[in-house]
């Protein structure tokens, strides 16, 4: 299984902050948003990480990753 | 070197006094800078009361010690500092404290900017304001260098 | 702005905290920028036991002030310090302050490193070290950029 | 009259921290140099001020002017 995960305005337009995939059904981070979200195309700004660390969306996912999704950063 | 993520408010100069006197030796640093960012009461012309900032827990701490660890190859450094705050906060309180001890002050200057300028660009820290329109989410961060 | 030339020594902390409760409204400046500069025990490789500050009365104070000035003119700045101490000197002790309030982070690095770079070439202070070889003149100060 | 101060090293190399000038003896900031110490040019590195202004050596002096010399600074 791969984790996803949400955050902050994605989280509240997706209206939850978890899904989870099937390994098996997806081979990259763009697979796991467009399996997850069909309708939807990923916002044009989004962020993607896999296991924490930045990625592109054509990285490749394995069972047991954690992916996540989230809008341009705007700490500090 | 620390890198602290706290959800209560923080006193920088407290932070700066406390590490200086556990982590370094008096007399060692010839020069140190330190950057604080904090809320302000207003932003894009509106009045902010109030602001939540969010953190990816884990990827967050991950981020910024590779920052720390990246400036301490690039420059000379005796030790750094940063802490950032999520949760709630009001106008006027810190949210970002960057201190760093050197040799000499172009290090000091240097990395510190650095660290500023990767952390805003890049580490997963996300603020929504409630401001005197409602809360809305802070899109971007304001470019600082070479923009 | 405040500029402070003091034989006393000084808690760069409690300073910032003194002016920032003074002369600043919390939720008016959301970038700061901090540099100390304080006495080593060692220089070119000498221990260094202490340290004597000579300075220019009357134009140390002028020179601070138009740098202030034009640092006010060349920057967006809501307030700045500086406090340089003068006298006799112990290692560890601050020798310089400079910190910067803005509105953005942008202006206040780039103007704390031009009052600090500024200070560095051209401001009438000079050191002289007791070292284990005897008392010396610091001959030169670093370049900090573009050197 | 002319007031003339040194600090830091020159003024210990001079031995004293003021002298003073007929102002119509002198011209420029080098003339005071010159006619205070025949027998000794101004170091390389001298800097000098005139009320408290950095200037060239070969700016103009004028009767009550406080002309200062002194080596490289080192503060901060």
């Amino acid at each position: 299984m791969i984790q996803v995960r949400y955050f902050a305005s994605l989280r509240e337009r997706i209206g939850r902050d978890t899904d989870s995939v099937e390994a098996t059904r997806v081979r990259t981070v763009a697979d796991v948003w467009q399996v997850l979200h069909p309708q939807q195309p990923m916002p044009a700004n989004t962020l993607c990480a896999v296991n924490m660390d930045y990625v592109d969306p054509s990285s490749p996912v394995t069972d047991g990753d954690e992916v996540a999704f989230f809008p341009p950063v705007t700490g500090g | 070197m620390k890198i602290d993520i706290t959800d209560r408010p923080f006193d920088p100069w407290q932070c700066i006094q406390t590490h200086q006197r556990d982590a370094l030796e008096p007399g060692s640093h010839g020069a140190m800078t330190v950057f604080v960012g904090s809320m302000r009461d207003f932003n894009e012309g509106d009045e902010v009361q109030a602001m939540e900032l969010e953190h990816y827990p884990g990827m967050t701490e991950r981020f910024l010690q590779r920052l720390a660890d990246e400036a301490g190859q690039r420059w000379s450094l005796l030790d750094l500092l940063i802490v950032h705050r999520v949760g709630y906060l009001q106008p006027g309180d810190p949210i970002v404290l960057v201190a760093v001890w050197s040799a000499h002050r172009l290090d000091a200057y240097e990395a510190n900017r650095f660290l500023m300028e990767a952390l805003k660009s890049r580490a997963p820290f996300w603020k929504k304001e409630q401001t005197s329109c409602g809360p809305r989410w802070v899109e971007k961060n304001t470019p600082g260098y070479g923009a």
